[in-house]
Parts: structure tokens; C-alpha cells; sequence
């Protein structure tokens, strides 16, 4: 029978490598679980799937490479990523014209919105600093009454800029004080700007869309200069990355994650991660493993691999449940003149006894 | 029984002869000039004694003990020192402690009298002691280049080209220093030099070398009356 | 927010800072100075270090006085291996060191991200505790840093301008050939260079991974701030590496607390360029001649 | 012995001076068979991948020639892309926020790193070797930094994305890949000219000895200046094709890690000719591709080719060409 | 006779050292003058100072009445003063001829522009400075080494190649610090022949040297600098014979060695 080839672009190696490779495993796992159930059946034939993954680096030109040979020498039609926002504007100009149904991953809007929205094939599965800020804010408005400063730290580049001013504006309209610095990639002593912090003495520490490990070290020296408030992350995504890198110091961290591993509806992905690969899972495993259940289900709808066909079915999916992200719902006309922004619901984690559990489920409502 | 044995030299680097098949004896306690132009294979001869070119071909023995293949710190640790051709001082090193690295191999209790004497020889070296060793004038670091390779008390000592851009003040005290030391240390010398007037002077017998090969041999005194070496290397 | 308190707990960080640049900039400066190669695997060693840490001590509970030396020797034991394979090539050849080892750290960086996955590990610190002192916060793990930095560099200085070997190490360093007339075995002096070099960006390497996070990458931070103190402070120089390790870690935790993360870069920098421009051969290096 | 026998045949050395692929004949040959392979390719694989490949190749060869320049004066620049990079914002902001048209932004993209670099270089040629190699790349750093930061003007590290192409007919892969080529042969043309011509002597000279060519009467920091400011302008025009190539730039894309990339490929190839940053290019662009598919060992073999490069041929690739030659016993010619 | 050189007062001191220590002298037009002095006593420093390569603490220097204090080398030789090192300095990688034409530059450099486009003017000066250079290999003797890599050279000819490659820069006045040290008392003769017959051709000179032979056999006037200072100057058998030079410099058993 045949074989049907499934593009990943992400960052393989350099300090994205994390996510990049969370990435990949997520896919690779839902194309082995088809494979093993016999593979996909499209208008009769039967497709064996393969998953084809390039690295990008992190960086555009290479993203744009990898997207030329994927789409026009390995005559990929499905993909997933680029995973951050560079390797993302680097590769649709290569993979939009030629109408590559392709699920994205990084904040910056004009994935979404450039000029080929009117016929895009590019979905963005992950919230976006967009989409998740709102709620968070106003779930801590509701539930911490008390903190009238915020604090926020973050890298100076795409994911750190977008996050940024996507909170500040949320913040300051539900009336908080805001005050915000930003640090060079790379960095890993953050006491001077700690210290910065703490004598603007904030009485919340968001550690916004820091990568596990700066979010981590941030926590941890945030206590070493004596910061004594709650700390919450609005961004990022894998409580037990943090946990794992900070030690003891996680208790009462409070933070944004789409997946609750604890949730009985994951152990059927859990067990076939473990069996597969060993250490940490990284949060973006659990939501590109969805994101391939969401394309499959696309192509099953559409019985046909036409790219643009399997795109309207998805548009119309609708309500349709993730294994564990809850119900499809496409929203960002508004924001970037396309509906092809998923909203699930998402969780307040809380570090228990260096366990992440939940503290709050939260719905976010389409605008 | 000679002290320095040296049969059928040949070295070569790449298609270049340095020196080819040069042969000659060294008694124990004698002062020998090697004579020759510029190409000649002063260098090269007094390098493959230590061992810094490998010679292919030819044999070089050292109170019996065979040198070839043996790197340039054990043959200086038999007693082998050399005050090579340019000088070759550290330069970012004082002094005195590039007269501390010519004593490396002799870790005795002798060195402060050893450094003394040296001083005693070149004063100069005694004043600048605390200076960059590349900072010193042309003349002053080939006075240095000379007391480090006689820090170790070598049996043997090799001089390639002492007395260049040296005064002739100095170039006569040199002549001294190596009769005293000479007497008081039983040191066998190798005189590598152009100044033929000057290595005769001081050496009683002496090799000629030309392209390579050993043009001639014998006593200084009777070498000098040879009318071919009076013009080409006495200049007169 | 100029009180005295909080200058104190700048100039506390500074110095904690300081210690670690130094400690990784030591053994970058040694490889240079003697034998002439830059070397762009250092931040490779000092992950190897860190990993190295994280099992001696972190797993098989090691006491961390024997764990730290021991888990530096291991590393620097095993590197002999890369010694006879790779440095060999590259003594007193800058740039073709400068490339391939960088190489080098390409090949032991990704492979240890097959070996140990990309992400983040911690290292338990001996000392987790954070001490009050009046208004000052001191966390443990680090004044044992800075102990330990000051000591080692001592040591180091006491090492190379004091000692045989040490003379013999700066003498190679000038003119291998000669040195070797001199009675030097140039071959065995660049392997103990060597070994101490890698030793000490091990143990620093350890530091930094219990001090920030262990992770394949976590090379590149040091390596970077290595390059700039030794030459800020002047190639070769062991005072200028004491130097410009201070300098780097003060003005980022000064600037930083002040003025912020990117403008203390941004200084921090800049400075430096200026500095090399009015002292072309770093600030306690030796001009050429 | 005589003059006239330590100059006869025989001992005429064996290895060529500097070793390299020697004669200007020799030279001419091979950049005539790199041209044509190059204007031919789009006729033996008209697949997109391999042009864009292809262009790519163009647009990284300008940078890393130029680069070339300054390494030929004996400096190493870490700061390349960062100017590469000015050269890229002058020119898609003068396209993007000014409409201006498309020549006057590349005589832009020329221009601004230039005039940066004749701000700095006469400070900054001063230093020695690994000094400046330091302060480049510090330089290059803050030059990024800027990129990042002053995000009204760059869009901070979201970059410029919508770049277009300049005009309507580049929308053909094969078309803009011609158009790089022209550029190509253009800059590197330039760059060849410069060295082959009286110029080039100067250079070598005052790498090899400035001291000795300071006293035979060569301006050396002027030369060097010179050279450092061509080059980055040089480097800004390889900026501006790289922005309409791949229609969107950032911070990330200037990086040191890039500065690095060319300054690797310049070491690879070999040194001190042209050929070799070019020789280059062509390993460093097209090796990875090969390695691509095994995506975790990729970087670690990539690792290993570079130890084994340096390793075996310090003078970097072309060193391979000089020593068969010297095999094939022809090494009296390639010292002439 | 008018000075084409004229040091006035000049010093440097390093740290505690005072290498050249307020040194004054004159060099008349198209003389040989001959610099001798112990070691260390100021003569490469001197020359330093004079070419620019290092600048001084105070005192002046003027070249054809033109004050040339401290001025960038390549300017001075673009006046015409150029010099040679004490230790050889040569391009080695280089033939000779190569690195003789390198020394050519001057005359060889049609500026930037022309040599970028080959002009007609460029291609002329190129064929001069070749014609130059040929002269100049073959004045020292080297023209049979010409295609040979000069760092295979023995010692003394790299020498040779110092001085040629000053020559080839077309100067007006020379300084030679030591161009015959190491080299045999054949070859010394050679070069000193050599250096009357530039100085025929209107090249004013000067040469440190401590090969009292080839110094007497050469200048017309010997200046003899001790300690930063200068101590004796006149005619070189005046010189040689003068007790304080012998003192401080030749030594008792030198006259030997000097055959006049
Ligand atoms: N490193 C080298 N590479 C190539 N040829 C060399 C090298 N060293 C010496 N030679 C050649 O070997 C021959 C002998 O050189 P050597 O230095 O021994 O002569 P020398 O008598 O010391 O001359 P000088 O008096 O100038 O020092 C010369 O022809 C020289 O060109
Ligand atoms: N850069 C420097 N720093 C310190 N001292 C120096 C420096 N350069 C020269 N000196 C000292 O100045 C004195 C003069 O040196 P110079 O080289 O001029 O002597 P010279 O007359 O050329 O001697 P020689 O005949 O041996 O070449 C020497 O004692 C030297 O040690
Ligand atoms: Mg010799
Ligand atoms: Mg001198």
C-alpha cells in the first residue's frame, strides 16, 4: 500500500531543542498509533504514514530551506510546525503558495494573518500569548485580590516581546500595576534584575512565556534575593520540566498548562510516550499529538488529500473532542482575519509535594 | 676516545640538502670551529647533534650512546647545550627566568652560584635581570642566549654563530669565557661561525664545511695559511 | 533603591558572578597561552563537568567534598582521550583550532542531547540555604563559589610564575623548540597543561550546573564569558583573567540591577570594546613585540 | 658556497610558497567551470529545492568573499552578518516603510554598513588578531542588539515579515536565482579584481609583515580600512538579496552564529584565496543538506567533518588540490 | 656639504632605562656614515626613533630641513627614508623576487582606481618597478635566488634581502641596522662594494654594524653612540684609534683585528 509522508520543521538542535523535539515525538507517536491500527484510509487506498522531520535551528533561512525541500523534493503536503516564530515567517511564504495544510507553532500574528489568509491552510494549535492571556489575568484578578503590582521578566526576543505586551495590556485593563524587564537569550543569572524587581516591591512574579529553564532559574533566584510573593506562569507550557529544574524551591508555583497529566484520559499517550522514549515529556508532545488527531480526523472527513478539502473539514470541526484537549473551537477573525485559532480549555497548575495538580480549570470564551 | 662522533650527516629538508654525508670527531675537552658561508650546514649540523632535524641517513654518537631518535631534552639532559643561531630568547620571559629554564634540567643547589658567575661574565645581563628578555638590544639577548645554554654545565656545548652582533669587546670576552670555562669544567666546544678570523683564534683545529660537505679539516694554524680559506673566509 | 543594602546585595551578586567567569576562563586562558588554541570546546567540558556532578553526587550521593574534585578528574581523565585525538592537531595553530573545535563542541554537545535528552536538569547544592545577614541575602551555594574560586585562582598564579612546571609551561609556551633544547619535554608539559585546563572547566562546569541548570547547552554561557574576561584581561594573563572576571560580573549586576537586563549588555559591552581600544593588548597582557 | 648554487634548480624549494592552487591560469579555469555550472544549473534540475539551494549559495558566497577581504589584511571579523544585517534592514525598511525603489535600496544596503564601518574601522583595525576578533564580536552583538531593541523601526525580534520581491518577474525561483548569480559574479568579481590587481600585493604584504610593509611605504591602517569598509558594504548588498529572497527578516537570522558560519567556511575552504571561502560555501551550505535526514546525528557528523577537515588540511580544502598536484609531481609549477 | 639628516636632542627611555639619552648628529649628503657603539647602547632604538617606528620622549629630527619628528614610517619613506631590521625581516612565505617587489611599492602603486582597472599608467609604473627590481636583485647579487621562497634562504641571504628590499623603495637615505652581521668575510666585502655603489648613485647611508672591518673598509665618517650618547665621531681610523672607543667598545686586543 502507500505511503503518505508527514512533514515536521522545528528547532533539532540549539536552545530550542526542548520544544522542537517535544514537538516531533508528539507527532511521531500519533502516526505510529495509525500506522500500527493499519494505517489511514483515504478514498479506498490505505496510507502508511511516515514522518519526515527537519531541523530549522531556530532560525529562518533555514526553515525556509527545510520548507523548500519538504514541499517541492519530498512533495510534502501535510506538515507540522515550524515551531517558533522565525522558522514559522521563514517557511509560509514557501509553503502557502502552494496550499500546505500545515499546523504551526509561535505567538507572532502574522502566521496567521499574511497575505494568503484569504486561502490559508495554516492552523495554529497552540494559544497564543493572545488567546490565554485574558483569562489568566482575570482569574487572577478574581483569585488573589490582594496583588495590586505585577511583576514580569522576560527574554528579549519573538516569544518574550509578544507575551509582554500581550499581558501588560491585559493587566493594566483589569487595573494592576505593571512592571516589566527584559533579559538577552543565553542568560542564566537573573539576581541584578531580581533585585530590580524586588524593589519595586510587586506582590506577583509572572514568569509569562520563559522557556522551562529561565523560568526555573528565575523562580529559583527570585527566593535567593529574597522575593517572598506568589509567583505564577502565565505562558510556557510542562509544570514538570520546572519542577525538575528548580527542586524544592517549585512549592506553591502556581502555572499555565493546556494538559493535566494526572487526568485519566492521558494515560493511554503517557504509556505510549514512555514506551517509546525515556525522560521529561515536554508540553508541546501532548498537544502536537492532537493536532495530528485533528488533521487525521481532517483527512478521514474529507476522504481525500487535497489539501484545501481537508482544510474546510477541519474549519468545520467544530466541538469535535480532542483525545484530552477537550472540544475543537476555531476562533481569530477578528484578530487576524482567519478562524483558524484553536481555543481549548486550559489549567492553573499548582506545585504540591514537586506535583503539579490543578487549581483551576479555566474555559476560555470565544470573543 | 672521542666524546662527539659524527659519520656520514646527511640532512634534508624536503628536496633540500642541509648537510650531506659530514663526518668529524670531537676529543674531550677540545674546542672545534665549524667554518662555512652562509648555507653551508653550520646549523643544520649543530641541530641534528640535538636532535631538533632527523637525519635519514648518518650516525651521531655521544660518548657511545647513539643520539638518532631521541628527542631534543633527553640529548640535552646528557650534558648537550646549545646557544642557538638568532638567539631564540623567550621573550615574554624575564631574564633571569630564561637563565632559570636553561638550568630546567639541573635541578641542583648550585644554581645560585651558577647564575652568579654567569653574571660575573656578562654584567649586563646582571642590570637588565628584571626585563623582558625580548625588550634587550640584538647583542644583549645573544649574551643571554650564550648564559642560558651554559646554566646546565654541559659537557658539550654548542655555539651557533656567538659572536653575531656582538662588540668586539664582548666578542673577545667570549673567547675568554669559553677558555676559563673550558679549564675549569673540562667542556668540549662546537664553534659554528663565520667569523673565521675570530673561531681560528680561538679553536686549534677546525672543520670547513661547503654545500653541505666537509671541505677540509686540520689545525687552525695550518688551515689559515691556505690560500682558498684566506680569501673566502679570512678576507684577506 | 541606592541604600546600602541593596549595593551590598549588588556588589554580593557581582562577586558571585565574577567567581564563576573566572573559574571557567582559567583553564581558557592556560590552552591558549601555552599551546595556541582557542578552545570553543571549553563550554562541551564544562557541560561534561556539570553531568559528571549530577551522577557522582546527585545520583550515587557521593559526599559532595570528594564529588566535586572527583567528578573534575573524571572528566579531565577521559578527555585525555580527545587530547591524543583532536587537540594534537591544533597546538600553535589558532584558527585552525578556533574551527575545529568548535567542531568538537558540535559533536559532544549533540550527542549528549541523544545521550540525555535537551532538557533542563537540576544539581542539588551542598548548601540550599539562603542566610539573612542584616539586609543581606547570601546563598550558601555560592560563598562556597567564591571560596572556591579565589583558592584555585591562587593556586594557579602560585602554580605558573612559581614553580618549575609552571616556568617550563610559559617557556613552551614562547618557543617549543627551544624550550625542548632546554631540557623541557614539550610533549609531556602540554599534557599536563592540558589536564588542568579541562579539570578546571569541569569544576567550574559543576558549579554552574548547581548553581543555574544542567542541560547539553548550558556550555555556551561560560564559554562566552570565558572569551571575553581572557581577553579583556589580556591573553595568557592569570591577573588579567582575575581582572576581567570582575569586571564582567560587576558591571552586569551593577548595570543590571540599575538599569536593566538589555542596557546592561549594551554597556557592559561597549565598554569593553572602548577599554581594548585604548589598551590594544588587554588590560594586563604584555604587548607584542 | 655561491649564490648561484644555493639558487640552482636543485634546490629550489619543493613546496609552493604558499600553498594553494597556484597559477592565475589555473585559477581563471576553475572560475570559468564554477560560472557555467552555476548559469547551467537551472537546465539539469529545474527542481525548486535545488534553486533555491542554488541561491542560496549565491547569497551566502557574497558574504563570506567579502569576509574573505578583510581576512586576506589578517583581521577575523565576527561581526559579519551583523553588518550583513544592516545592509538587509536599510534596504527592506527604504522597500517596506519608504517605497522607495528597489536601486537606491540596494545602493543602501551598501551603503549603511559601509559608513558604520568607516566610523569604527580606523578604531577597531588598530587591535591585533585575536583582540579584534573579540571586539567584532562584541560589536556584531550590539549591532543585534539593536535590531532587537529599537522595535518601532526593526519590528524588534518579530523581524519584517511581507518583504517583496523587487520586481514582479523575481516571483520565478529561476528568475531571482539569476538575478542573485548577476549580483554573484558582480561582488565577487570585484573582490577577485582587488586582489589580483596591485592592491591585492599590499594586502598580503601587510598580513604577512606590517611592520616591513609599514616601512616599504604601505599605508597600512588606511589599506586595512579600506578593505574593512568595501567588505561590509559588500556584505549589506548579500543583506539586502538575502531579505527579498527569503521575504522576511529578524534579529535571529545576523546572529554571532552566522558571523561564525562565514567565518568557518572562510577557515574550511582555506584562508588566503579566494577560491577558498568559496570552496567554502559550497561545503558548508550543501554538506548540511546531505546530513538533514539524520536530524539528531546530523550536527555531531557535522562536528566531526570540521575536526577532520582541520585536522588533515590546516591551509582548509584547497589545500587538498595543491598537495595532488604536488603527487601528480607537479609542485616545481605550482610554486612558480 | 648640506646635512640631509639632522638629529637633535633626541631621547627615549623605557621604564627605568634611557636607551637614546638627548643624542644629537648630523649625516651629510650622499656620505656613509658608519654607527657603531657597544651592545645596548642605543643604536637600533635610535634608528626606531629616526624611522618612526616607535616615537621619542623629545628632541627632533630633520630630514632635507624638514622636521620629520615622530611622522608614520610609510610617510618616511615616502620622503625617502627607509631602513632594514636588526633581526631579518623578510616576507618568508614569499620568493625574493616577490618580496623585492614589495619593497617597490612607492614606485610600484598607481593608486587605488588605476590599479583596480589596470590602467595604461598602471601597467607602465608596473613595468618600471619590474625593470627596478631586476636592477636591484641584480646590484646584491641575488638574482639567481629570485624565484626561491625566501624563508628556505640561509641566514646571511635573508640578510642580503633586507637590504634589497629597502632599496627597491627608491630612498634617498638608508639606515642599515647590522646588514652584515652573519655573514662571511667574503660576503661581507660583496655587500660593502655593494653599498659604495648605491651610495654612487646619490643614496645617502647609514650602517650599524660590529664588523670593524666592513665598517673601516666603508664610511667615510664613524659615530660611535654610548650609553644613549654620542662619544667619538670622525674619520674611521680616528675613531678606532680613539682610547675611549677602544675603552668602552673594541677592547685591547682589538687592533689586531683592524688592518689598516
Ligand atoms: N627549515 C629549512 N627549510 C628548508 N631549507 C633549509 C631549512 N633550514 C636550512 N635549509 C637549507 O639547508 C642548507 C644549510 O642551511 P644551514 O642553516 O645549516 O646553513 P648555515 O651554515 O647555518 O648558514 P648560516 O651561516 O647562514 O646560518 C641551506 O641551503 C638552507 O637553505
Ligand atoms: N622596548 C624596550 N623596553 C625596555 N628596554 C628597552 C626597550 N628597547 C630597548 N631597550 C633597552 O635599551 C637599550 C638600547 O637598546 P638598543 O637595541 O638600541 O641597543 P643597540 O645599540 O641596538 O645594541 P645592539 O648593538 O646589541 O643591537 C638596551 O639596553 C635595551 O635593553
Ligand atoms: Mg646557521
Ligand atoms: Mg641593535
Amino acid at each position: 500500500d502507500e505511503e503518505l509522508k508527514i512533514g515536521v520543521i522545528a528547532a533539532l538542535s540549539g536552545g530550542g531543542t526542548a520544544w522542537g523535539q517535544g514537538l516531533l515525538r508528539g507527532v511521531e507517536i500519533a502516526a505510529e498509533e495509525v500506522n500500527a491500527n493499519g494505517g489511514l484510509t483515504v478514498d479506498g487506498t490505505t496510507y502508511t504514514l511516515k514522518v519526515i522531520p527537519f531541523d530549522d535551528q531556530y532560525n529562518a533561512a533555514q526553515a525556509k530551506t527545510a520548507a523548500e525541500r519538504l514541499v517541492h523534493d519530498e512533495k510534502v503536503r501535510f506538515m507540522f510546525g515550524p515551531m517558533g516564530s522565525p522558522g514559522a515567517l521563514g517557511a509560509i511564504p514557501v509553503t502557502q503558495p502552494e496550499k500546505v495544510l500545515q499546523f504551526v507553532e509561535g505567538y507572532a500574528p502574522k502566521i496567521l494573518d499574511n497575505e494568503w489568509k484569504d486561502d490559508s491552510h495554516v492552523f495554529r494549535v497552540g494559544l497564543s500569548s493572545g488567546e490565554f492571556s485574558d483569562p489568566v489575568v482575570e482569574w487572577v484578578k478574581e483569585s488573589m485580590p490582594e496583588v495590586k503590582k505585577v511583576g514580569m521578566i522576560a527574554p528579549n526576543d519573538a516569544v518574550g516581546q509578544q507575551a509582554i505586551t500581550a499581558l501588560v495590556e491585559r493587566y493594566k485593563n483589569q487595573g494592576f500595576e505593571v512592571w516589566t524587564d527584559f533579559y538577552e537569550r543565553g542568560a542564566k543569572e537573573f539576581t541584578p534584575i531580581l533585585l530590580r524587581m524586588v524593589t519595586e516591591n510587586v506582590d506577583l512574579f509572572d514568569l509569562n512565556s520563559n522557556a522551562p529553564g529561565e523560568a526555573a532559574l528565575l523562580l529559583k533566584q527570585a527566593r535567593e534575593v529574597g522575593y517572598s510573593g506568589k509567583v505564577l506562569q502565565a505562558g510556557g507550557a510542562g509544570v514538570a520540566e520546572i519542577v525538575e529544574a528548580v527542586g524544592p524551591a517549585a512549592e506553591g508555583f502556581l502555572k499555565y498548562d493546556v494538559v493535566d497529566l494526572s487526568d485519566p484520559k492521558m494515560q493511554n499517550f503517557l504509556d505510549m510516550y514512555r514506551e517509546k522514549y525515556t525522560g521529561l515529556i515536554n508540553g508541546l508532545a501532548p498537544e502536537y499529538y492532537s493536532a495530528a488527531q485533528i488533521l487525521f480526523e481532517g483527512i478521514r472527513r474529507a476522504d481525500s488529500l487535497d489539501t484545501s478539502k481537508v482544510r474546510d473539514e477541519i474549519e468545520k470541526m467544530e466541538g469535535w473532542e480532542t483525545p484530552f484537549l477537550g472540544p475543537v473551537r476555531w476562533t481569530g477573525k477578528e484578530k487576524y482575519g482567519v478562524e483558524h485559532q484553536i481555543v481549548i480549555p486550559f489549567y492553573i497548575m499548582k506545585v504540591v509535594d514537586g506535583k503539579g495538580v490543578v487549581e483551576a480549570k479555566i474555559v476560555p470564551d470565544l470573543d | 676516545m672521542a666524546l662527539l662522533s659524527i659519520t656520514n650527516l646527511q640532512v634534508r629538508y624536503g628536496r633540500i640538502l642541509g648537510t650531506d654525508d659530514v663526518s668529524f670527531d670531537l676529543a674531550e675537552g677540545e674546542t672545534l670551529a665549524l667554518i662555512g658561508s652562509n648555507g653551508a650546514g653550520k646549523s643544520s649540523t649543530l641541530k641534528a647533534i640535538l636532535g631538533m632535524v632527523s637525519y635519514p641517513t648518518g650516525e651521531i654518537r655521544l660518548q657511545d650512546k647513539n643520539l638518532k631518535g631521541l628527542r631534543p631534552s633527553a640529548i640535552s639532559r646528557l650534558g648537550v647545550g646549545l646557544s642557538p643561531e638568532g638567539r631564540r630568547v623567550f621573550p615574554y620571559l624575564s631574564v633571569l627566568e630564561n637563565l632559570r629554564i636553561g638550568a630546567y634540567a639541573r635541578t641542583g643547589s648550585e644554581f645560585e652560584e651558577r647564575l652568579e658567575q654567569i653574571y660575573a661574565y656578562f654584567p649586563r645581563l646582571k642590570e637588565r635581570s628584571g626585563q623582558r628578555a625580548g625588550l634587550l638590544s640584538g647583542g644583549e639577548q645573544q649574551m643571554l642566549a650564550i648564559g642560558r645554554a651554559l646554566m646546565p654545565r654541559p659537557s658539550l656545548f654548542l655555539l651557533d654563530e656567538p659572536s653575531l652582533g656582538l662588540a668586539p669587546i664582548v666578542v673577545e670576552k667570549i673567547g675568554e669565557i669559553i677558555a676559563e670555562v673550558q679549564k675549569s669544567e673540562n667542556l668540549s666546544v662546537v664553534l659554528a661561525e663565520q667569523n673565521a678570523n675570530w673561531a681560528m683564534s680561538i679553536a686549534p683545529r677546525a672543520v670547513i664545511l661547503e654545500l653541505g660537505r666537509v671541505a677540509a679539516v686540520g689545525a687552525s694554524a695550518n688551515l689559515r695559511q691556505d690560500p682558498r680559506v684566506r680569501t673566502a673566509y679570512l678576507g684577506v | 533603591m541606592y541604600s546600602p543594602a541593596v549595593l551590598g546585595q549588588v556588589f554580593i551578586n557581582g562577586i558571585s558572578l565574577s567567581a564563576i567567569y573566572i573559574l571557567v576562563s582559567l583553564g581558557f586562558t592556560l590552552l591558549f597561552g601555552i599551546m595556541r588554541v582557542v578552545n570553543f570546546a571549553h563550554g562541551a567540558m564544562a557541560m561534561l563537568g556539570g553531568y559528571a556532578l549530577y551522577y557522582i553526587y546527585g545520583q550515587f550521593q557521593v559526599p559532595y567534598l570528594i564529588a566535586a574534585p572527583l567528578a573534575a578528574l573524571t572528566v579531565a581523565t577521559g578527555s585525555l582521550v580527545f587530547e591524543r585525538l583532536v587537540y594534537r592537531w591544533f597546538y600553535q595553530k589558532m584558527f585552525q583550532s578556533m574551527i575545529g573545535l568548535l567542531g568538537l563542541d558540535m559533536a559532544i554537545v549533540f550527542t549528549a542531547v541523544i545521550i540525555w535528552d535537551p532538557h533542563e536538569r537540576s544539581v542539588p547544592a551542598p548548601i540550599s540555604a539562603v542566610y539573612k545577614v542584616g539586609p543581606l541575602f547570601l546563598s550558601g551555594n555560592k560563598l562556597v563559589i567564591i571560596a572556591v574560586a579565589a583558592a584555585t585562582l591562587a593556586a594557579f598564579y602560585l602554580f605558573t610564575h612559581f614553580t618549575r612546571y609552571g616556568l617550563a609551561m610559559r617557556a613552551a609556551a614562547q618557543d617549543v623548540e627551544i624550550a625542548e633544547v632546554q631540557g623541557v619535554n614539550t610533549d609531556r608539559i602540554y599534557t599536563l597543561s592540558f589536564f588542568i585546563a579541562i579539570f578546571m572547566a569541569a569544576l567550574a562546569g559543576g558549579f554552574f550546573a548547581q548553581t543555574y541548570v544542567l542541560s547539553p547547552f548550558m556550555g555556551e554561557r561560560p564559554l562566552m564569558m570565558a572569551f571575553i574576561a581572557v581577553i579583556l584581561g589580556g591573553m595568557g594573563s592569570i591577573p588579567g583573567v582575575a581582572l576581567g572576571g570582575l569586571i564582567l560580573g560587576l558591571s552586569e549586576s551593577f548595570l543590571g540591577t540599575y538599569f536593566g537586563g538589555t542596557t546592561s549588555v549594551f554597556v557592559t559591552f561597549g565598554a569593553v570594546i572602548l577599554l581594548l581600544v585604548f589598551r590594544p593588548w588587554g588590560l594586563l597582557g604584555t604587548p607584542e613585540t | 658556497m655561491t649564490l648561484a648554487e644555493a639558487g640552482s634548480p636543485s634546490e629550489a624549494p619543493a613546496a609552493p610558497a604558499v600553498s594553494g592552487i597556484g597559477t592565475t591560469r589555473i585559477k581563471a579555469a576553475i572560475a570559468v567551470v564554477l560560472i557555467v555550472a552555476f548559469a547551467a544549473l537551472p537546465l539539469i534540475d529545474s527542481d525548486q529545492f535545488t534553486i533555491s539551494l542554488g541561491t542560496t549559495l549565491l547569497i551566502t558566497g557574497i558574504a563570506t568573499t567579502s569576509l574573505h577581504l578583510i581576512i586576506r589584511t589578517g583581521h577575523v571579523s565576527l561581526a559579519h552578518a551583523a553588518f550583513m544585517g544592516l545592509g538587509a534592514y536599510a534596504s527592506v525598511i527604504a522597500v517596506v516603510s519608504y517605497r522607495l525603489p528597489y536601486p537606491v535600496a540596494i545602493l543602501l544596503a551598501f551603503l549603511a554598513p559601509a559608513a558604520v564601518a568607516l566610523v569604527v574601522g580606523p578604531l577597531l583595525l588598530r587591535l591585533s588578531g585575536k583582540y579584534f576578533v573579540l571586539v567584532t564580536f562584541l560589536l556584531g552583538e550590539i549591532i543585534r542588539l539593536v535590531f532587537v531593541s529599537w522595535q518601532s523601526f526593526t519590528g524588534g525580534s518579530n523581524g519584517i515579515f511581507g518583504i517583496p520581491v523587487p520586481y514582479a518577474f523575481l516571483e520565478s525561483p529561476i528568475a531571482f536565482f539569476y538575478f542573485a548569480l548577476g549580483f554573484a559574479l558582480v561582488c565577487i568579481g570585484f573582490v577577485a579584481r582587488l586582489l589580483q590587481s596591485e592592491i591585492g600585493r599590499s594586502i598580503d604584504a601587510i598580513r604577512e609583515d606590517p611592520r616591513l610593509a609599514e616601512c616599504s611605504g604601505i599605508p597600512v591602517l588606511r589599506v586595512k580600512v579600506t578593505m574593512f569598509v568595501i567588505a561590509c558594504g559588500l556584505a549589506g548588498i548579500s543583506g539586502a538579496l538575502f531579505g527579498s529572497f527569503v521575504r522576511y527578516i529578524d534579529p535571529t537570522s545576523f546572529s554571532i552564529i552566522q558571523s561564525l558560519n562565514f567565518v568557518v567556511m572562510n577557515i574550511v575552504g582555506g584562508m588566503h584565496q579566494l577560491i577558498g571561502p568559496i570552496v567554502g560555501t559550497l561545503f558548508f551550505v550543501i554538506l548540511p543538506e546531505f546530513l538533514r535526514g539524520y536530524v539528531e546525528l546530523q550536527r555531531v557528523f557535522f562536528g566531526v567533518s570540521l575536526i577532520l577537515v582541520m585536522a588533515f588540511l590546516p591551509g582548509g580544502i584547497i589545500e587538498l588540490v595543491a598537495r595532488l598536484r604536488r603527487l601528480l609531481g607537479r609542485g616545481r609549477e605550482a610554486s612558480a | 656639504m648640506t646635512a640631509l639628516l639632522s638629529v637633535s636632542d633626541l631621547s627615549r627611555h623605557f621604564g627605568g632605562v634611557a636607551a637614546v639619552d638627548g643624542l644629537s648628529f648630523d649625516v651629510n649628503d650622499n656620505e656613509i656614515l658608519g654607527i657603531i657603539g657597544p651592545n645596548g647602547a642605543g643604536k637600533t632604538t635610535a634608528i626606531n626613533l629616526i624611522s618612526g617606528v616607535i616615537k621619542p620622549d623629545s628632541g627632533s629630527v630633520l630630514f632635507s630641513g624638514e622636521e620629520v619628528t615622530g611622522i608614520a614610517p610609510h610617510r618616511l619613506a615616502d620622503k625617502g627614508l627607509v631602513r632594514t631590521f636588526q633581526a631579518t625581516t623578510v616576507f618568508d612565505q614569499r620568493t625574493v623576487r616577490e618580496n623585492t617587489l614589495r619593497g617597490a611599492y612607492l614606485s610600484l602603486f598607481p593608486g587605488f582606481f588605476p590599479a583596480l582597472f589596470a590602467t595604461a599608467a598602471a601597467r607602465r609604473k608596473r613595468s618600471a618597478a619590474e625593470a627596478l627590481v631586476d636592477e636591484v636583485l641584480d646590484w646584491l647579487s641575488l638574482t639567481e635566488v629570485a624565484e626561491i621562497t625566501a624563508g628556505n634562504l640561509p641566514y646571511g641571504y635573508q640578510k642580503t634581502l633586507g637590504m634589497a628590499i629597502a632599496l627597491a623603495a627608491r630612498p634617498r637615505l638608508v639606515m642599515m641596522d647590522e646588514p652584515v652581521a652573519g655573514l662571511s668575510a667574503e660576503e661581507a666585502d660583496h655587500v660593502r662594494d655593494t653599498i659604495k655603489r648605491v651610495r654612487e648613485r646619490g643614496i645617502t647611508v647609514i650602517v650599524i654594524d660590529h664588523n670593524m672591518r666592513f665598517i673601516s673598509g666603508l664610511c667615510d665618517r664613524v659615530f660611535v653612540i654610548h650609553q644613549g650618547r654620542g662619544l667619538a665621531v670622525g674619520t674611521p681610523a680616528d675613531v678606532l684609534s680613539n682610547t675611549a672607543v677602544i675603552e668602552a667598545y673594541l677592547g685591547k686586543g682589538h687592533g689586531a683585528a683592524v688592518d689598516h
